[in-house]
């Protein structure tokens, strides 16, 4: 092509590097760089207006494929792509309308039901319990899986749910995380799964001086604390980036709306060297049927925002 | 010839663009009693705390016992052995008193040591000068008479040889004032120096040994006391001829203004600070109230202005408007649309806002009036108007209308006080220590205001320590003592010893 | 029984942060200088005891560092207030800023971690202390629970809390230092007459003060969370403040005020997502405030007007 | 060298030359710091102000930011000058969002601009002044500390609303925890859209007419605190209680109306924000405002016009700091705050840091 091919990744308020997703998503164009040797342009944001302003910018600075990482760029990335009808967008974990709109959205409650299952198989108490960031269905969303998941392993499995806090602060409490965790360790819970970014590290800091476990989020985190974390919710953001620069690089990018799930290897469980030891092959039988009910869709694992309600407690 | 215990030559301060003194030079000799007398403004705190050290002198030398001296702050006054009573006590109002005394000479570490030290120490003052005070109440709690007492023990507790005093007596009664004196001399004789600022020419002649007389921050005079008479001193302090006397005609009072009835207050903790007050005040008459401070006089004002809720009685003003004070006080706002007019004991407190300009200060509680409203906003151009006047009227110096309340002294800060009440023109005027902190100049400007509201037919409520005060002014004169009124004399058959016996609480 | 002493022992561990940074605040604030920027060196001071810890592999390295660093922060705030008269507020609010913008990007340039720090390992941890015969005693009805929550199995900073609150409050009442921190915020100019040197007293003050936030920060990065997370003093600085001016400036009280947040909001930990009988399930919100009502109740409630020291906020000029 | 003393300077010189020398070291400091982190201070500073105003959008972007911190700015200084440490302004910016919301939500299907706009204003005022309507009642009848209820009321808020987005007003099935959008009858007229009225093609950015409001408050704010009897018994109140009720002013009162106005003027951020910019509300769309609003009152010493001058320091910092961050990946979010410390501290703080060294160059012959 006559100028070189020029992506961009936008991050929202919860900065780059949020132990989360937006950290997710800066792996992935990381990856992209090293392989194609291409460079990549990034915007952060620090309120509301400058959603559509960055977007803007960066469609205007001729960036061929932007992906907005976070749902609430849904109607930024909306109006932007209106404005720039040539350039293709990308919004992860949200649906915008427009054809030169790419919509990517995870299941993340088929990653969740699969560790759940794990927690329920490695709590000796049959007490697990899902801590979340700031209380929003997104992170209901993973809890219910959760939920679901532990429960079908065993019904007799109590969940404990607390959510961090009400404020975007939550996603950087690690002292609340810690307590969190500690209040659900004294009630007798012997794992915990945690979904609130900076927050998460208090909380598997907590697993490991309590000697229990933890199970980490988005990214493997298998190995922050080997011996403690039993295995990693991943969610594939990184994939999502890599896959849109990529596509939007070989003219396969496509608008419209991707689902990812366990069938498209866009969520996922995590095994590995670290965390080997932990689960035995029973378990890890029991997790790779399920893994496969649900990919034939014998089991179907509800989605907390379909109707902001999850069927178990 | 006694030797000299202190020297200033050519001190010199300025504040912003006013200059408070000018090229001062002061002889202070060891063993005497120095009295420095000026009007307001004059600048003799600001020469004295120079002196302290509180404040810094732009140029000019300072000798102790004839040592070129440095004083950077008021730890090396003390260490030179100077101590300073300020006018307004310089006192922790939530300390006990031997924690105000310790404090800065607290001996040890821990303060156990220091304060039963002190406590010893202080009982040996209490015996040489008689200065009762229990070193266990709460300053803030004590009268100025006793927290004044307790600034002194402050001082010698630090071995003052020179001490100094501003304005002592400005805040205390004559009985008190004389215990003073004979504190005083007490110091004298016991070979200490003393250096007391006031404006009363009665104590200046009664206990000094030389007088420096101050005016627009230069000194214009020197003299032994023995030499000289008040009308002196008071001609060469205002640099015109006063009149010491109120010349007023005997008038026969008019209808009843303000009717009291039945008032009684108690304290949170129920003790009774006023006790069934009856009084009346009629047109054209000035009814003073004598009495020891501390006797109730100023929570009589307090509740008659509406500061304090009774806890019974009631007042009536012209023979119709009746407020029931029980319980609850009526409101200052209405009582001002009333025609009464209130000049509170505690003016920098209460009747000033010191960080508003004078202009500002001059509405204070007529804020509403029409005439300096224009539409939903002031007249800034009235306003002004309205203080240029006050600071004509009343000579208030300086005479900057633009400045801050704060930056007057007192005396002035008094005037602009009564300018603003007295401009009112009001029915009643309730008065609390009118001339407290005042010079000469401003008290027979005040005392002739006052004649001539009186004249004009106002009812006047006067309440203040100065005997002579009471004497000069009064038409009819009531006594207080503990919360009750002891006594009534009319003004012409009052004598200074006999209101002083009722003030005792002796009947006569 | 257990559910009772559990939440008491998450109280102690919530509460300790708190409790310094009032203590903190209290030197400073009883000597007259207001003192907002309790956030930021508590912020500052989590950030510089994990790094130095984590290069030292020592905590109490780290400790130091960070009682330096918010010392550090405290004496650009007596300059301000002290030596130069500026205005009190806005120097907090700056030092507030200034910590929560530089962590991030100090940290960034150091550890390539999205300003974090790196985790911590055990070795540069504090960590829970466990007292002789815990074992043994914990099956004891009452007792065990007590000695096994309470007493045992806290970090080193907590225990050192606990020394700390009765010595400040003797060192404020009963001590030289103390008559003179409270003489300088009530009436500096009495304390200056009295020959006392204002400046130097509220310097001292703020040293102290600087001090306490130090190890509060240290509690944080270096106990709690076994390392620095941007942001990581969440609010606390301006809840110590609160607890302060709920306690009217007096340290037990204050100490008081901030156990009863740290207790409020350990049970708002437990109740959460515990179906109620009839009422069901108490949305998340809905619990998560009571902390913050049940302050308000009780500042309207029982604990009425509190006065400030006098000369608060104001800068010591001797001028009219 | 004697640190700290009321300025001598002519006023001109005060109001000019020292606050500039105060910015000039605060950049020198940040300029170090960029410096070691390996990236040319004088650039960055260019592309800072190039990206603040040097380009319509840029400038549109900056006076919209600036418009939001007059409101809290003035609202912090409101509750100020009554002797009150307002820290709530997010609390009730936020709460001023939902009376926005509310209002659209029940009109905005049928009624015309012309009513929907003065009436969405209105919402916003009165639940931003009931938001602080309490702590200033506590504060007044129960003494409860203004400092302390207006933190929790901030909470309180964040929950109340957290609330609410999750169980009411969040569209259902979707992530965004946003409401729906607002119809154009409610929206705040854009600058673009009033330009084009007069011809003028303006870029397109989130200014809109909130500005003129936040302009005209000011005027107001200034006669009503410094030249009417209500200012009066505001800053009688704020200065000398004893003396307020000397004259016979009813201090309670006056401390709530102080409060409820402070909210008023906090509210309308929640109108430049929702029906300037978004046109719906965003969870997190408050993001600080209140609190920025603190500094900008004190740096602007509680007067509307440094309060404007300061609000757009801010602004300018904001909308310059993206365009730099997006060219200069290594000055992050952080760095420009971390640069908003420094200027406050040096700008606000130090006002008159430099006053002893230039003094000498002023001195008027005696
Ligand atoms: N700290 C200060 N700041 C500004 N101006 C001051 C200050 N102290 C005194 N002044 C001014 O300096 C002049 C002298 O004040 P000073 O208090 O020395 O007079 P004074 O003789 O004590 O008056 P008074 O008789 O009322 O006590 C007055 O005009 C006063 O307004
Ligand atoms: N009537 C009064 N009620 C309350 N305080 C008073 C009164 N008179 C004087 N004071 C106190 O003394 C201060 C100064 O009063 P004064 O009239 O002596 O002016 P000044 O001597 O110039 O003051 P300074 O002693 O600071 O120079 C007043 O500001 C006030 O604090
Ligand atoms: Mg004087
Ligand atoms: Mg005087």
């Amino acid at each position: 092509s006559a100028k070189n091919f020029t992506p961009a990744v936008v991050y929202d308020q919860a900065g780059k590097f949020d132990k989360s997703f937006n950290e997710m998503a800066y792996k992935g164009a990381e990856r992209f760089k090293k392989e194609t040797k291409m460079n990549y342009r990034e915007g952060q944001i620090a309120n509301e207006a400058q959603k559509e302003q960055v977007l803007r910018n960066l469609a205007r600075k001729d960036a061929d494929v932007i992906v907005a990482v976070g749902f609430s760029f849904t109607q930024a990335v909306e109006t932007v792509a209106k404005e720039f009808p040539k350039v293709k967008f990308t919004l992860i974990d949200s649906v915008a309308k427009g054809d030169n709109v790419q919509n990517i959205v995870f299941k993340e409650q088929e990653g969740s039901f699969l560790v759940g299952i794990a927690a329920a198989e490695a709590s000796k108490s049959k007490k697990v319990g899902f801590i979340g960031g700031m209380d929003f269905p997104l992170i209901r969303a993973f809890g219910c899986g959760y939920a679901q998941g532990a429960k079908y392993d065993n019904k007799a499995v109590e969940v404990f749910q607390n959510m961090t806090g009400t404020t975007p602060q939550a996603f950087n409490d690690p002292a609340r995380g810690t307590e969190l965790a500690k209040s659900q360790f004294d009630r007798g819970a012997d794992v915990v799964f945690a979904a609130a970014g900076g927050t998460g590290i208090g909380v598997y800091q907590a697993a490991k001086d309590a000697k229990k476990f933890a199970i980490g989020v988005d990214s493997n985190q298998n190995y922050v604390q080997p011996g403690t974390m039993l295995t990693s919710m991943v969610k594939r953001v990184d994939n999502a980036v890599y896959g849109a620069f990529k596509s939007a690089q070989d003219g396969s990018w496509k608008a419209g709306v991707t689902v990812l799930g366990l069938k498209e290897g866009g969520v996922d469980w995590a095994l590995d060297s670290f965390n080997r030891k932990l689960i035995s092959p029973a378990v890890e039988k029991k997790i790779k049927d399920a893994r496969n009910e649900i990919i034939a869709g014998k089991i179907q694992v509800v989605d907390y925002r379909a109707n902001n309600s999850c069927p178990v407690q | 010839m006694a030797e000299i215990a202190i020297e200033l030559t050519g001190i010199d301060k300025r504040f912003g663009d006013v200059h408070a003194n000018r090229n001062v030079s002061l002889t202070i000799y060891q063993g005497s009693i120095h009295g420095i007398i000026g009007e307001n403004g004059a600048g003799k705190s600001t020469l004295m705390s120079i002196l302290y050290g509180y404040y810094q002198a732009d140029s000019g030398h300072i000798q102790v016992r004839q040592q070129p001296v440095h004083i950077r702050n008021s730890h090396d006054a003390i260490r030179l052995g100077i101590g300073m009573v300020h006018q307004h006590f310089m006192l922790v109002d939530n300390f006990s008193v031997l924690e105000n005394i310790v404090l800065g000479a607290e001996g040890g570490f821990t303060l156990k040591s220091g304060l039963d030290a002190a406590r010893i120490h202080l009982k040996q003052l209490n015996q040489d000068y008689g200065l009762e005070v229990d070193p266990d109440a709460i300053v803030g709690q004590l009268g100025v008479g006793l927290q004044q007492r307790v600034e002194i023990l402050k001082a010698l507790y630090r071995g003052a040889e020179v001490l100094i005093l501003d304005e002592p007596t400005a805040v205390l009664t004559p009985q008190e004032a004389d215990h003073l004196f004979r504190i005083l001399r007490a110091l004298r004789d016991q070979g200490k120096t003393v250096v007391i600022i006031t404006h009363k020419l009665r104590e200046v002649i009664d206990v000094t040994d030389r007088v420096t007389v101050m005016r627009a921050g230069e000194v214009v005079g020197n003299v032994m006391t023995a030499d000289v008479d008040k009308e002196d001193l008071a001609d060469l302090m205002v640099g015109r001829k006063v009149n010491l006397q109120v010349e007023k005609s005997t008038r026969t009072p008019g209808e009843v203004l303000l009717d009291v009835r039945h008032v009684s207050l108690k304290d949170k903790r129920g003790v009774e600070l006023l006790k069934d007050i009856n009084l009346q005040v009629r047109a054209g008459e000035i009814v003073g109230i004598a009495g020891v401070s501390g006797n109730g006089q100023s929570e009589l004002l307090e509740v008659l202005a509406g500061m304090l809720p009774a806890s019974e009685g009631e007042m009536l003003f012209k023979g119709e408007d009746l407020f029931r004070l029980k319980g609850h006080r009526p409101k200052p706002s209405i009582l001002r649309e009333k025609g009464v007019a209130h000049i509170p004991e505690d003016r920098s407190r209460e009747g000033l806002v010191k960080t508003f300009s004078v202009f500002e200060n001059s509405i204070l509680g007529y804020h509403h009036d029409r005439d300096i409203q224009k539409g939903w906003l002031y007249n800034r151009t009235a306003l002004i108007e309205k203080a240029k006047r006050f600071i004509q009227q009343f000579d208030i110096r300086p005479t900057n209308p633009l400045l801050r309340a704060g930056q007057l002294s007192g005396g002035n800060q008094q005037k602009v006080v009564l300018a603003r009440e007295i401009d009112s023109n009001p029915d009643v005027l309730l008065v609390g220590q009118p001339t407290r902190g005042v010079d000469i100049g401003a008290i027979e400007l005040i005392h002739k205001q006052l004649v001539k509201l009186r004249d004009e037919g106002k009812a006047i409520l006067l309440v203040s320590v100065e005997l002579d005060e009471i004497l000069a002014l009064s038409d009819r004169i009531l006594v207080m003592a503990g919360g009750r009124i002891t006594g009534e004399v009319p003004a012409h058959e009052a004598t200074a010893t006999g209101l002083g016996c009722l003030m005792g609480g002796v009947q006569s | 029984m257990d559910l009772l002493f559990s939440i008491l022992e998450s109280t102690l561990r919530a509460a300790t942060p708190l409790m310094l940074a009032s203590l903190a605040g209290l030197f400073s604030e009883r000597s007259g200088v207001v003192d907002i920027s309790l956030e930021g060196k508590i912020l500052a001071a989590a950030f510089a005891s994990a790094s130095v810890a984590y290069i030292s592999h020592s905590p109490w390295m780290g400790m130091a560092a960070g009682m330096g660093v918010a010392v550090a922060l405290a004496m650009v705030h007596a300059f301000v207030s002290v030596t130069y008269n500026g205005n009190q507020l806005i120097s907090g609010m700056a030092i507030n800023i200034i910590a929560s913008g530089l962590t991030p990007v100090l940290g960034l340039a150091w550890f390539q971690q999205g300003g974090n720090s790196p985790q911590l390992e055990s070795d540069m941890r504090f960590h829970e202390i466990a007292w002789p015969g815990v074992d043994a005693v914990r099956d004891i009805p009452f007792i065990g629970p007590f000695y096994s929550h309470l007493i045992s199995g806290h970090s080193i900073i907590v225990y050192l809390t606990f020394i700390i609150i009765p010595v400040v409050t003797w060192f404020i009442y009963r001590s030289r230092f103390g008559l003179r921190v409270r003489a300088v915020g009530e009436n500096p100019h009495a304390a200056d007459t009295a020959g006392i040197s204002v400046a130097r007293i509220r310097y001292t003050a703020l040293f102290w003060g600087g001090l306490l936030c130090g190890m509060a920060g240290t509690f944080l990065s270096v106990y709690q969370t076994g390392g620095f997370i941007r942001e990581m003093s969440a609010g606390k600085g301006f809840l110590a403040l609160a607890a302060l001016i709920f306690g009217k400036w007096r340290p037990v009280p204050a100490v008081i005020g901030c156990l009863l947040f740290a207790f409020f909001d350990a049970i708002q930990i437990r109740l959460e997502g515990v179906s109620l009988p009839m009422v069901g399930e108490v949305p998340s919100q809905l619990i998560q405030v009571i902390p913050y009502v049940l302050t308000v109740l009780l500042m309207a409630g029982f604990v009425g007007r509190a006065t400030a020291p006098k000369a608060i906020g104001v800068p010591f000029v001797k001028s009219r | 060298m004697k640190f700290g003393q009321p300025s001598t300077l002519p006023r001109w010189a005060q109001l000019s030359v020292l606050p500039l020398l105060n910015l000039l070291a605060a950049l020198a400091i940040t300029g170090l710091v960029v410096w070691l982190i390996g990236e040319d201070p004088w650039e960055c500073l260019k592309l800072l102000v190039g990206g603040a105003f040097g380009y319509g959008e840029g400038i549109g972007y900056t006076l919209f930011y600036t418009t939001g911190y007059i409101f809290t700015g003035l609202s912090v200084a409101a509750a100020f000058h009554a002797g009150l440490f307002n820290i709530g302004g997010e609390g009730q910016v936020y709460i001023a969002g939902l009376g926005v919301s509310l209002a659209c939500y029940a009109f905005d299907s049928f009624m015309p601009a012309v009513f929907m706009v003065p009436l969405t204003i209105m919402a916003s005022m009165l639940f931003g002044a009931a938001w602080a309507f309490m702590p200033g009642y506590l504060q007044a009848k129960r003494g409860s500390h203004i400092v302390v209820t207006t933190i929790m009321f901030n909470y309180i808020a964040a929950a109340l609303m957290g609330y609410l987005f999750n169980r009411v007003l969040m569209e259902k099935g979707g992530t965004n925890t946003a409401t729906r959008a607002f119809a154009e009858a409610s929206w705040m007229p854009s600058m673009q859209q009033m330009g084009g009225w007069l011809g003028l093609t303006l870029p397109n950015t989130p200014l809109n007419a909130s500005l003129f409001i936040a302009l005209i408050c000011c005027v107001l704010f200034w006669l009503v605190v410094w030249h009417s009897k209500w200012g009066f018994e505001l800053r009688t109140v704020g200065t000398n209680e004893q003396a307020a009720r000397f004259a016979g002013m009813n201090v309670s009162k006056v401390v709530i109306v102080a409060m409820c106005f402070a909210g008023a003027l906090a509210g309308l951020a929640a109108v430049n924000e929702i029906l300037g910019s978004t046109h719906r509300m965003n969870m997190t769309f408050t993001n600080g405002i209140g609190f920025v609003g603190i500094a900008v009152a004190l740096m602007g010493r509680n007067h509307p016009v440094g309060i404007v001058l300061s609000a757009l320091l801010f602004g300018a910092l904001t909308q310059g700091g993206l365009d730099l961050s997006l060219d200069k990946p290594n000055i992050t979010r952080e760095m420009i705050i971390f640069i908003q410390g420094l200027i406050i501290l040096f700008c606000g703080a130090l006002e008159n840091l430099f006053e002893p060294f230039i003094a000498p160059l002023f001195k008027r012959k005696p």
